[in-house]
């Protein structure tokens, strides 16, 4: 169940205190926690690696513990994974274990944008950085210092989106649709106010899919009702592929533009290549196409290392996690000098350059993913980067 | 084009499916008269097996169907062994409890196994629609229709016309009793457990394939299930099939005229709205007390 | 005071709270800070949630939606309208407890598995709510930037503070909870749990009960909801949902459905439960669930049931001091006016399914007299005083009780007007004793109220006067020496005594007894028939259900005779006797001698 | 002798306190055997003991030259046993007709013959088979109790206070039904709380007192003794 109250991690031993301690009737004997560590610094991953969003997050967990194995300069890190359950209150309960526990130097966490706003005051209480690729637009708005964000914002890549299905696509009678989640919620406005900036008004907008929707067929027949020439689409992985897969077998033949849950390898496992053909989506990267030498050989090497295959969500979060390490080897001691270096500094990563906006968002690059129909691997049709994802 | 008339189909082919997830769960209320909530979660293990079996072989649900039931067969009598007899003399609501934790250590042994993404099972028989004129309705929908008719269908002759469907009925009205009259009560509980389960699996390997199978799939479906039972009238097979076409038809057909949120809203409206008028449920429950 | 202490598992408690508030203040580190404040909070709402599932007996599934109505309002209202938390904590105890009182009236006439969907569709209803109304509640993402606890400008920004406010907060409750279940009120919820009818039939009003606990259940959750919000600064939906509903489940029985220590102890082990299990990783919540299940099969009352058992076990239990023996009578129920005839019933008609179990009875009582009502099985008398008690509502027909047309009264109010009665079958809770079964006869009559059970300051004055005049219906009915028994535990024919004695302490006009000699040996039958007596003695109306007829003759002036719903003969007992309808169908004829007479009194 | 029924010191306890001490008795084939004693004297718990619903703590329990200790109660049902219990605990949402079909191990036709022996025994059910157990009044619930427990073609029958709650008249019917049930060929323990009518009934009786046998001998015998006179007969 995904609303466990807290987290713990399993190299540290304190529950046993209180394992022995309700046992002799419910008194927490102290014990003390300030073990001293050997490694070098302390870097805690705080992911929700069991729950609805166990997928994501695991990806993202392997990412952080690839460049955590690899910290550059010999630095040994030690970086015990606390688990959030896909939960804010277990969010901020294990950020709040995590970071109790000796001396972090920042942490790499959750995904999940609803954990994420749960975790930041925890942060800012604690005044560590937190490593992060959720892609809550409001987690970079709110001023909090300590928030870094390694894959672009939804309210850039969402402009990406929205420009290719306008200035690529041609569309302009469109049916906007997002799931009940976090994710779709979000990602659904900031899609209809670009899609308004570019002077196009959808002709169909629903919000309402709950995540365990099964028969899509009122949804499609609105759609269809309301003249739309293309679908354009923003959910988690599962009602998204039964809207693909529920107007391909009802013979609609518009052209579906979905958010980047459907990239996932999970995902596309779900179809029969043919039921992807014109199917595209946006992706921040896209590491299983394997479009450049290095990120070929980082895909490789994970593919290796995990035995799975890669996605953008493990690409972010290791070049995010890499930067951090990479700058710790630099210099930086705290918490505070890796906030100010993480601030100003460039980093050449595997998938792009990261550069921080004076928010805490490094990352500007996404792309746009097409199916043609014959495999469940995509082809890159569009790279956004920078001042692309921005609209007026 | 998508009539009126296909989203009537296409909720009456929901409804069967929703039909047979409550066909098991009014099976062990009618043996036990528990309320057995990891039924939903049952359902999901229905649907990894036939995942599991077939990847194993790529052939369709249809041959290995049985095999479905009576792994979940075994299953359930474990669920009994686990959640139900050490709890035998105990309120009703230890058991809700228990097999809610139960449905807790399933949906969790479930991420370990298969992880935490949506898998599809094989169709029964073929994927693909087959079309009625304007109607077009996929041959798995209809392969669960026909299933789904058919073990409603034996189910209430079960109960209704057989000797073993009266002592199931004696035994969850009075087990002690049911013994005194010479009944083996616990086989009887154990069997009933097993066939609900694969009963569940059945209803789980049909729904994997349209609608995919994943770790917290089963909870809506919990809820379903005992909606449709509940709105029907407690223990009613037929109450039950009414109530999954209820659910099925706001999930289909009302929510073309409005969003799917206020298509769930006005659900769980109705379903209140039904208690203020008819607290027993639609078809009334049938054993009253004497005071 | 040290008796107090030394009492059931006070002592252990003390010690391990004692222990807890060392470990907060010495040791804790800012995390145990958290965690221990989180299971504060779910201490709170388990508090709440025992009224109505632990005390009504209600699986109420919407113990959560109150929980996350209340961290909403707060949510909202401090960051919408910049409130502080004296004006957004009333309001968020306010609002669930308004939806209570709304949703309460209809939703708590339901029974079990429907009262359980009901409360679940409420639950899911504004769950849906908090997601689309998204303008103001955030929608999924829910509403980040709640302020910390701040009380009129004393802010709580430091972890330890908030620790103790919140467990401040839990004392609180804790003392409600205390207050409302300790005395006679508390009793009337575990009888109205246990029997539904007795408490009926003894003047409880089961919808008020219930009520009271559903709206107790509601502010406790908003309550803790609303420190939820204050402690993690954000509000989401995962506050109202079932998830959360399952864990407030799980810690209520884990801990114990009615023990105060149970909600903080359920909340205390859950809490960590999922702390030391966490280092299973994905297995961690299999592990948790298993451990779970396991205290519920082998600790049916919970932990601190198991805990009080333990002690029982190593240190025996002493049924504690009877009260004094000092004669009070319970007082009558006032007579309302002027009238004929104590009880009339004129043409009372009631069906069951096309069979008339009742056609056109009428008949009347005199004040004080006693009145046998006998016939055939199936001819309809224990029908008859389910009507007259109010169990039954019969189809025609009108039933007058000094004066007062009372057909189709609610049974608690024709108990409180002073009618009382015993079953056919016994309806005793059987894990309490004697004395607090008679006791309970008050809890209707005297009027234990939510609001008077909580301002009652020292010893529940209500409850030592229902024990006291307990006492002196046990003395009437001969079982003092057994009173501080549960009455599980006592043989059959005292337990119709103590029914008996239950029926006389509601200080009734009227009297039914449904079969009072049923499994009593001639010896003991004679006995009771004497004790009768006095209660007529005293003015007391009795009407007699019974087959036996040697004790009739010893005790009724009068006899009815009922046979397929109608009334075949009344008059005096020896007419009635040689009435050749009744030999017809009640003595059997060719019986070689009136058995039942020829047994005689001695 | 080697009776139908035998038990040999049986003891049971309900927690710290003993319901039966040593109770030591046998019922032949063919026999009436009455039980008799004041309530809680522990003539409920025997038959509980016999049937399985209660672990004795010690003693035999022997049916037809078996010891039936470690046999679940369906077990000793089926070997024979017939069981009428206090309160009737007809099955309430079954019809009359379903609650005898249940106890009816048998093909379809013999099922049919002995419901229809039930209801020439009990011609008031046979008027109400449809109805369900529930809203049967309580003496058509007693006749349903025993006519389902004859269902198994017992070789004993144990019958619980089948009187209790019954009108004289019908309670004498009962009793009197009995002396047919054993010309059949079916062994009777009877619990009763009317003495004399149980001894009129049966050949021989046995008398608890607190969970102890404490007379024993042919019913003729036991209606002269002076603690039953006194005890019992009111006289």
């Amino acid at each position: 169940m995904k609303n466990s109250a807290l987290s713990t991690s399993w190299r540290d031993g304190r529950q046993w205190r209180y394992g022995s301690a309700v046992m002799l009737g419910l008194s927490l004997v102290a014990l003390s926690s300030g073990l001293a560590r050997s490694a070098d610094a302390y870097l805690p991953i705080v992911m929700p690696i069991t729950g609805f969003l166990s997928v994501e997050g695991g990806s993202q967990r392997n990412g952080a513990v690839m460049a955590l194995e690899h910290a550059p300069g010999g630095k040994t890190i030690d970086y015990p994974v606390f688990d959030t359950g896909t939960s804010a209150t277990g969010a901020a309960t294990a950020l709040d274990k995590a970071l109790s526990n000796g001396k972090p130097i920042a942490a790499a966490v959750s995904v999940f944008g609803t954990e994420m706003v749960a975790m930041m005051p925890v942060a800012a209480e604690y005044k560590v950085p937190l490593l992060t690729i959720s892609g809550l637009a409001k987690i970079t708005e709110s001023d909090n210092p300590y928030i870094f964000r390694f894959l672009p914002n939804d309210r850039e890549i969402k402009v990406a989106h929205a420009r290719y299905v306008v200035e690529k696509l041609k569309k302009t009678k469109i049916a906007l649709i997002s799931d009940t989640t976090a994710y779709g919620q979000g990602g659904f406005a900031l899609l209809k106010e670009d899609f308004t900036k570019l002077g196009v008004k959808p002709v169909y907008e629903d919000s309402s899919i709950a995540p365990d929707t099964k028969d899509m067929s009122p949804l499609l027949a609105k759609v269809k009702a309301s003249g739309a020439d293309a679908i354009v689409v923003h959910s988690v992985a599962a009602p998204m592929a039964l809207i693909v897969k529920q107007a391909k077998a009802a013979g609609i033949t518009l052209p579906i533009i979905n958010s980047s849950s459907i990239v996932e390898p999970t995902a596309t496992a779900l179809f029969e290549p043919a039921e992807l053909k014109d199917v595209c989506a946006e992706t921040p990267s896209a590491p299983e196409t394997r479009a450049t030498p290095k990120i070929k050989e980082w895909a490789d090497a994970y593919k290796t290392r995990f035995g799975l295959e890669p996605d953008g969500l493990a690409l972010g979060q290791y070049d995010g996690v890499m930067m951090a390490l990479t700058l710790i080897a630099k210099g930086a001691k705290t918490p505070e000098d890796l906030r100010a270096a993480l601030q100003k500094e460039t980093y050449e990563g595997v998938a792009m350059t990261y550069k921080s906006n004076g928010k805490g968002d490094l990352s500007h690059d996404a792309e746009i993913v097409c199916w043609d129909g014959t495999s469940r691997i995509p082809k890159v049709v569009e790279h956004y980067a920078g001042p692309d994802m921005v609209l007026k | 084009m998508i009539t009126f008339l296909q989203l009537v189909i296409n909720g009456l082919a929901l409804g069967a499916a929703y039909a047979l997830v409550a066909l098991g769960f009014v099976f062990i209320v009618n043996a036990t008269g528990a309320v057995n909530f990891a039924h939903g979660d049952l359902v999901m293990a229905g649907g990894y097996a036939a995942v599991g079996l077939g990847s194993l072989a790529q052939i369709p649900a249809v041959y290995f169907l049985p095999l479905v039931a009576v792994i979940m067969f075994v299953l359930g009598v474990a669920l009994a062994l686990l959640a139900y007899f050490p709890l035998i003399n105990r309120p009703p609501s230890t058991v809700f409890i228990s097999t809610l934790l139960c449905g807790i250590i399933l949906q969790n042994a479930f991420v370990v196994l298969f992880g935490p993404q949506a898998h599809a099972a094989p169709p029964l028989l073929k994927s693909g629609v087959a079309h009625f004129g304007e109607i077009e309705i996929s041959v798995q929908a209809i392969g669960t229709m026909v299933v789904a008719a058919i073990l409603i269908a034996s189910q209430y002759l079960l109960f209704t016309r057989t000797q073993i469907g009266r002592r199931l009925r004696a035994t969850a009205e009075d087990r002690q009793m049911a013994q005194a009259v010479g009944i083996p009560a616990f086989a009887l509980i154990a069997a009933t457990f097993g066939l609900g389960t694969a009963l569940a699996g059945i209803a789980g390997a049909l729904l994997a394939n349209q609608f995919f199978v994943y770790p917290t799939g089963g909870i809506p479906l919990s809820v379903y299930a005992y909606i449709a039972v509940v709105i029907g009238g407690w223990g009613s097979i037929a109450g039950a099939v009414i109530g999954a076409m209820i659910i099925s038809l706001f999930q289909v057909v009302v929510s073309a005229y409005v969003s799917y949120a206020a298509a769930t809203g006005l659900l769980y409206v109705t379903l209140l709205l039904i208690f203020v008028v008819r607290p027993q449920g639609i078809f009334g429950e049938r054993v009253q007390r004497r005071a | 005071m040290l008796s107090w202490f030394l009492s059931g598992i006070r002592l252990p408690l003390v010690l391990a709270t004692a222990a807890l508030a060392a470990d907060a203040l010495f040791f804790a580190n800012p995390y145990d800070m958290r965690i221990l404040t989180l299971c504060g909070i779910y201490a709170l709402l388990v508090l709440g949630f025992q009224f109505v599932f632990g005390h009504a007996g209600a699986v109420s599934l919407a113990q959560a939606t109150f929980f996350g109505i209340g961290g909403y309002i707060t949510g909202i209202v401090a960051t919408h309208f910049g409130a502080g938390f004296l004006v957004t904590f009333p309001l968020s105890i306010a609002g669930p407890v308004l939806l209570a009182v709304v949703v309460g009236v209809p939703v708590l006439k339901l029974e079990e598995h429907y009262f359980s969907l009901a409360t679940l569709g409420i639950g899911l209803v504004v769950l849906l709510l908090a997601i689309q109304w998204s303008d103001i509640t955030g929608g999924t993402n829910g509403l980040p930037g709640i302020p910390s606890i701040d009380l009129a400008g004393l802010v709580l920004s430091d972890r330890r503070s908030v620790l103790y406010f919140v467990w401040g907060l839990v004392i609180v409750g804790c003392l409600i909870s205390y207050q409302v279940t300790r005395g006679l009120y508390g009793q009337a919820f575990h009888l109205m749990r246990e029997d539904r009818v007795a408490a009926s039939a003894l003047g409880l009003n089961i919808a008020h009960l219930r009520f009271a606990a559903f709206i107790l259940s509601a502010a406790y959750g908003g309550a803790a909801g609303a420190l939820m919000a204050h402690v993690i600064h954000v509000v989401s939906p995962e506050n109202l949902d079932l998830a959360l509903m399952v864990t407030c489940l799980t810690m209520t029985v884990i801990g114990g459905r009615t023990r105060i220590a149970g909600a903080i102890l359920g909340a205390i082990l859950i809490v960590h439960l999922r702390e030391w299990f966490r280092v299973l990783e994905n297995y961690y919540m299999i592990a948790y669930g298993l451990a779970a299940l396991s205290v519920l099969i082998l600790a049916p009352y919970g932990l601190v049931g198991a805990i009080e058992r333990l002690r029982a076990m190593l240190f025996g239990r002493s049924p504690g001091p009877k009260p004094p023996s000092v004669s009070e009578q319970a007082p009558q129920a006032a007579p309302a006016g002027h009238y004929d005839h104590i009880l009339a019933a004129e043409n009372v008609t009631l069906a069951f399914g096309g069979v008339r179990a009742l056609d056109g009875v009428s008949f009347t009582l005199r004040d004080g007299e006693i009145v046998g009502l006998i016939g055939p099985n199936g001819s309809g008398k224990t029908t008859l005083l389910n009507v007259i008690s109010g169990l039954y509502v019969c189809d025609q027909g009108q039933v007058t009780f000094r004066g007062r047309d009372i057909t189709g009264a609610p049974a608690h109010l024709i108990s409180r007007r002073g009618i009382a009665r015993t079953f056919q079958h016994i309806h005793l809770v059987d894990d309490l004793s004697a004395l607090d079964n008679i006791a309970l006869a008050r809890a209707g009559i005297d009027g234990a109220g939510l609001l008077k059970a909580i301002s009652t300051v020292g010893h529940d004055r209500l409850l030592e006067r229902a024990r006291r005049i307990a006492m002196a219906a046990a003395e009437r009915l001969g079982i003092t020496s057994v009173v501080m028994e549960p009455c599980g535990g006592l043989p059959y024919g005292t337990r119709r005594r103590v029914e008996v004695a239950r029926a006389i302490a509601t200080g009734p006009a009227l009297v039914l007894l449904d079969e009072p000699a049923a499994g009593l040996n001639e010896q003991e039958q004679l006995d009771l028939a004497e004790r009768i007596k006095t209660f007529a003695a005293d003015g007391i109306t009795v009407v007699v259900v019974e087959h036996n007829l040697v004790f009739l003759a010893a005790l009724a002036e009068r006899l009815i005779c009922l046979d397929r719903g109608k009334v075949i003969a009344a008059g005096l007992p020896d007419a009635v006797r040689r009435d050749p309808a009744v030999i017809e169908a009640y003595l059997g004829l060719g019986a070689s001698e009136p058995i039942p007479i020829a047994a005689g009194a001695p | 002798m080697s009776g139908l029924l035998e038990i040999d010191k049986l003891c049971v306890w309900y927690g710290p306190v003993f319901a039966l001490k040593d109770a030591t008795l046998s019922v032949g084939s063919g026999e009436a055997v009455a039980l008799i004693g004041a309530n809680g004297a522990g003539k409920s718990t025997l038959f509980k003991s016999i049937v399985g619903f209660l672990r004795p703590k010690s003693g035999a329990l022997r049916f037809l030259d078996r010891d039936v200790t470690g046999l679940r109660t369906e077990q000793r049902i089926r070997l024979g046993v017939g069981y009428s219990p206090e309160g009737r605990r007809v099955f309430p949402g079954l019809t009359v007709r379903e609650n005898l079909e249940v106890a009816v191990f048998a093909g379809k036709a013999e099922r049919a013959r002995r419901v229809d022996r039930a209801f020439s025994l009990f011609p008031q059910l046979a008027t109400r088979q449809e109805a369900l157990g529930w809203q049967l009044s309580g003496g058509q619930q007693q006749m349903l109790a025993i006519g389902r427990a004859l269902m198994g073609q017992p070789r004993l029958l144990l019958l619980d206070e089948p009187s209790l709650g019954l009108s004289p008249k019908l309670a004498d019917e009962v009793l009197a039904g009995i002396r047919g049930i054993v010309k059949d060929g079916t062994s009777v323990l009877l619990a009763e709380q009317n003495v004399g009518k149980a001894l009129a009934c049966c050949d021989r009786a046995y008398v608890l007192e607190v969970g102890k046998i404490v007379l024993a001998g042919t019913a003729a015998a036991l209606r002269d003794t002076e603690e039953v006179k006194r005890a019992f007969l009111g006289g």
